[in-house]
């Protein structure tokens, strides 16, 4: 897989107007800057505060996919329902999570969004409708199809929105469940991040169509792929099968091609892939990409970017000191959350 | 008599009058009726559960009476269904859902370990899966290997599930509306031998706690734990052991998750003896943790003999139907390994 | 589904000339006749032996799909492998297993082909290649893939044929087992008996797409849809589909569209479908339409045909004695063969 | 003192001089590397185990070494691969299938549980399905819930299958040659805690058998039973209780199907006293079983105290690292246990 043809083209051309652009209002773009940024900026200090021995366990950067998860993600009303992975921070931040009880989260702390229970791999923030990462590849694609139904069958206006990796549409989960969600016309987006790898098999080795979305298909469902890395494309492809499904129209498959600048996890050395994949990847790095067509179109100035980055920068200074003093779980309260009473 | 010692414990005295003879199945078919009809988050899906019935005749006409949309037809997807029970369990419904036969949960292990069991932990306590899934399961029918294993002990092993396996009716009935009632998620094993047998079922929406076991025969010399059918080919050996002076203490364990062990050491306390008859495989079966349980408690010095466990044989279940009652305790073997004990010459 | 449009055209124009009947002589029309005969005789005695009582638990009849089983199966030779249904006595008879010991296995008799462990649903031949029926739906799927592993890593000539049914093509074993043998290119032949139901759920309503075929561009491999019930044709499908995968080129899936004759099981009360759809389809009863062809287009009398029949039954008969005579399993020997030394 | 022992048992004096100090990694690696050199019917497959080098650097370079048509990465299919080692060893091959975590076997239980062992009862004898299947299992790595899971007492539970759980580099190459050797399905379940422990491991293709425990330390005081890191835990338990004059008897069980029970009863007749130590979940973990099957033999009688079982908590594995060490025994929870046993202050 080289890099999408939409993608070399656009971080060239990114000075032409386009309506995928346009349909996005300065509110709308400053936002989705920020999340990106809060993304970045997070992962590179829990990344760093693996490195310190602050953060125990393992974690899945997803650095390079910040549009992914922001775009798609942007059309959702906070009570809509998303299902994330075990990438799945840009996720949870895109959905609203506070970095700063989700950094608590990864030290282990009782402030943290599973009060130290669950790590990185398991964050879920209820409250707005974020379901939970999910340390089971596609485990959350037939958790989204029980959504859909009760979303359905309680006649509310929401939909849930599920996100996999290009690893995880081998997995008979996912068949199962895009089935269940088509023959049934449930509220679902099923978001398929496709980073080119599942952890060090190559796309191409672990199956034979070129697009994960080439399967919708056999669901009756419509296949989108999408330029991943363009911030503006996926919130324009994520608008329309979320629109679809909210007006009883069904599931849609949206694949957004992206690529893991990082590592799969921290153990990872790199051995199925070349520097200079990742060094084309990094060259189409979605925020600076955004911003380059922010400022080419003269939509935003380059001191409005600063503050954008400043403030992030900021939000996570603030989230890093929260984690570190923040309290310990108490080894008595052990069982307590196995069972509700 | 042991029923009388069911109802005093289960079913208040008021509802006797509006006691009916129904079947097993039909028990859990008004269960089913009557959660669905108090309340509107209750829903029923699995393979063949609508316009068929169900493959044991479970739901019956629960698809006519609630409609297509309440007692929902599924595609063959048993990871699937299992993963969308927990999640609308998740967000606000209260999903019952049939897994036909319960071998066929090995297909739907993942979520109903790695998800239900264990969202509530790792969330923090944020969130709660209220889902009851019913597992038709154990042998006798002559479907062999792939159609008649009795897993039960895998989920017993898992914090966060709950697990019951009703032997009567009645406890079928009042266990399902418990587990519906239940906010976590609950598997409740059905014997696919008991659907058609007999016997009261209160009229009104009672609940059995999930967690207490009974005492469904009082006896002085041995206790004997066991569920579902072995719980009733125990009380029919206890009857038979009662005419050669034996008088056996039979205990239903009911629930495998959690496990009454007050109830189970209290008898074996009373009696010194103490035999667990179990379908599951012996080994690992449910019946090496109640023998555990004794294991680790004073009562152990006190035993009058050591514990005899009658398991399932060390093979699948065969199709030969001569094979397939060797493979599991019946009434006989019951009999016969208690005779043995009493007469205190043990290999 | 209503019967395809090519099984009701054909049952009239049974004389017109075609190519799939000419690829077959008239040894092989012989032999795929005497086995859809002995494959009907067969469940009908299996059948009423159960009204009888001497077969316990339960059974999957395949009566009218016949020329589903026996055509897939014409190409494959010897030593070439199958894995077979719980609707699989058809696949075991044209395979060749003898149907004195399937019998016998049904009667749960040390002389059946699994000493009366397995029954019905569990029967084996593994000395012709059939590696058996599966009570698990869609369970074959993922051992064939293995097998075709195997036959691959020991570069022989050989295929392995998988039968399931359109209910299993919801399994999330379908999807996993489909894509590992397209990305490996094993030399698997995945056919779908697709008989309208899978127990009471129509396939209709069990997923959203018209044929099961379709899906295999999913896999990026052929998907071929067949009318099951006209011998020829399905001959003809599989020995497309069996020559290319023995040539190395791949896996294919081969859609037979069929009926089942009788219910699901034997406990099926027929409430999910219409007298009126049996009979429709009952109309259309592949033997019968065979012999009509063979009559009609002057391949074989009438007389040659009766003697096929009379054949079969006689063959039946003997089974019958052979399974009723044969000594049962001893219970001693209960635990003897869960483990191999 | 232990490993002699070991030595005296399962590597023949021969070897001596050609033993080297390896890891339990790299152990296995060699014994992978033997098993393929010697048998072209045997091959490696699973998710990254080729270039990767395997989740946890088992594989390493057995992907240079023998091409990638003999150590095969695959989809995430967990399901079908459990099925495609199935099919493999049914027609011919000796597949080695590596499962990345434990916790994903649950997706592959139909396929394990149904096929792999029961084909042959089911066939009546007339197949074997000579297939391995490796697992990383347990916690300790601050991995949580879904990636942390002790599940092998699910697997004992099973007829058909064989389960090992090695504690050291030498048994985790000897039980890997005899796993491959073996004609019916065998699961072993590795612990990602051991994976860079160390120990001597004989460079030749030597075997250890299945299904005998063994004796790492011998005392009079008190019987530890263990298996995998636990068997470790114990045996520093052990010593530290030397200090106080308490003289502990190690038994490493390495085979959890089937269990040595001859070696645990003559070291239970011994000491009078049990003490099982296991990461699973307490409740139905594989210490049931062996409490059990002391509890069913008359040496039950003669204890001179109950028996002690140390197994998980009732929970999930949690990630945070000071509950996750509190949620399965330590060797300070073995140490103090066995001072209150021997101090005969018993609940
Ligand atoms: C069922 C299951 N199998 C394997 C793993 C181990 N694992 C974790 S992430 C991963 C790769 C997933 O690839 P993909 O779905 O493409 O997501 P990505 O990591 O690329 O975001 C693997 C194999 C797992 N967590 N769950
Ligand atoms: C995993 C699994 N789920 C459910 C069943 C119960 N069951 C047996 S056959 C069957 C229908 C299968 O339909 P299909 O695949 O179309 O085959 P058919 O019976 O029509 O030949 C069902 C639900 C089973 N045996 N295995
Ligand atoms: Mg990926
Ligand atoms: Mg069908």
């Amino acid at each position: 897989m080289t890099p999408p043809a939409s993608a070399t083209a656009m971080s060239q051309v990114a000075a032409a107007p386009r309506a995928e652009l346009d349909a996005l209002d300065d509110a709308a773009l400053r936002d989705a800057l920020m999340r990106m940024h809060l993304i970045r900026k997070f992962e590179e200090t829990a990344e760093a505060s693996y490195m310190r021995g602050l953060v125990h366990g393992t974690m899945h950067l997803s650095i390079g996919q910040e549009a992914s998860a922001v775009g798609s993600i942007s059309p959702l009303a906070r009570d809509d329902y998303i299902l994330s992975t075990h990438r799945g921070h840009g996720h949870c931040l895109a959905k609203g999570a506070d970095p700063a009880r989700m950094l608590a989260e990864f030290f282990g702390k009782e402030t943290g969004y599973c009060r130290g229970r669950g790590g990185s791999m398991h964050i879920a923030d209820v409250e707005v409708g974020n379901l939970g990462a999910n340390g089971i590849v596609a485990g959350g694609l037939p958790i989204a199809v029980g959504v859909g139904m009760s979303i359905k069958a309680q006649k509310l206006p929401r939909v849930c929105m599920v996100f996999f990796g290009d690893g995880a549409a081998n997995e008979g989960a996912f068949h199962e469940s895009l089935n269940m969600a088509s023959i049934w016309t449930l509220p679902v987006v099923f978001v398929c991040e496709n980073n080119k790898y599942g952890m060090s098999m190559d796309i191409a080795k672990a199956m034979a169509v070129a697009n994960v979305a080439d399967r919708a298909a056999a669901y009756a469902m419509p296949g989108v792929v999408v330029d991943g890395n363009d911030l503006p494309a996926v919130a324009a492809a994520s608008r329309v099968a979320v629109a679809r499904a909210r007006d009883g129209g069904g599931p849609t498959l949206v694949e957004c091609k992206t690529y893991r600048l990082r590592g799969h996890s921290k153990s990872d050395r790199n051995l199925y892939r070349s520097k200079d994949e990742i060094e084309g990847w990094r060259a189409r790095d979605p925020i600076r990409r955004l911003e380059s067509e922010l400022v080419a179109t003269g939509r935003f100035d380059a001191a409005t970017l600063a503050t954008i980055e400043a403030d992030a920068a900021r939000e996570i200074e603030r989230a890093l000191e929260f984690a570190k003093s923040s309290p310990d779980p108490d080894p008595a309260d052990l069982t307590r959350d196995v069972y509700a009473e | 008599m042991p029923n009388d010692v069911m109802a005093a414990k289960a079913a208040p005295a008021a509802q006797a009058d509006a006691t009916r003879t129904l079947s097993y199945a039909e028990a859990i078919r008004e269960g089913l009726a009557q959660a669905m009809e108090a309340d509107p988050r209750v829903f029923l899906f699995g393979e063949d559960v609508g316009v068929y019935g169900g493959a044991f005749g479970v739901s019956g006409d629960l698809y006519h009476r609630f409609g297509a949309e309440r007692v929902i037809d599924t595609p063959i997807s048993e990871l699937g269904l299992a993963g969308a029970a927990v999640g609308a369990a998740l967000t606000g419904m209260r999903p019952v859902l049939e897994i036909q036969f319960s071998d066929f949960a090995t297909l739907a292990m993942e979520q109903l370990v790695n998800q239900a069991a264990k969202i509530r932990f790792m969330f923090g306590g944020k969130a709660s899966v209220p889902m009851v899934v019913r597992l038709p399961g154990g042998s006798g029918t002559g479907a062999a290997a792939q159609h008649s294993q009795s897993l039960e002990a895998w989920f017993a092993h898992v914090p966060g599930l709950k697990v019951v396996q009703p032997s009567t009716p009645h406890d079928a009935k009042g266990l399902l509306l418990a587990a519906i009632d239940d906010p976590n998620p609950v598997l409740i094993f059905e014997h696919k031998l008991l659907y058609k047998t007999k016997g009261p079922v209160p009229a009104d929406a009672y609940r059995v706690p999930i967690g207490k076991a009974i005492v469904r025969r009082q006896g002085r010399d041995v206790t004997i734990v066991a569920a579902s059918v072995m719980a009733l080919r125990a009380l029919a050996a206890a009857e038979a052991l009662a005419a050669d002076g034996i008088d056996a203490e039979v205990v239903d364990l009911r629930s495998l998750r959690p496990i009454d062990t007050e109830t189970i050491v209290a008898s074996v306390e009373k009696t010194r003896r103490l035999v667990v008859v179990y379908e599951g495989v012996k080994t690992m079966g449910i019946g090496a943790e109640i023998a555990a349980r004794i294991a680790e408690r004073d009562v152990v010095r006190r035993l009058a003999a050591p514990v005899v466990r009658l398991g399932g044989a060390d093979s699948p279940i065969p199709y030969n139907p001569v094979l397939e009652k060797a493979a599991v305790p019946q009434e006989a073997t019951i009999v016969a390994a208690v005779r043995t004990l009493m007469q205190g010459d043990r290999r």
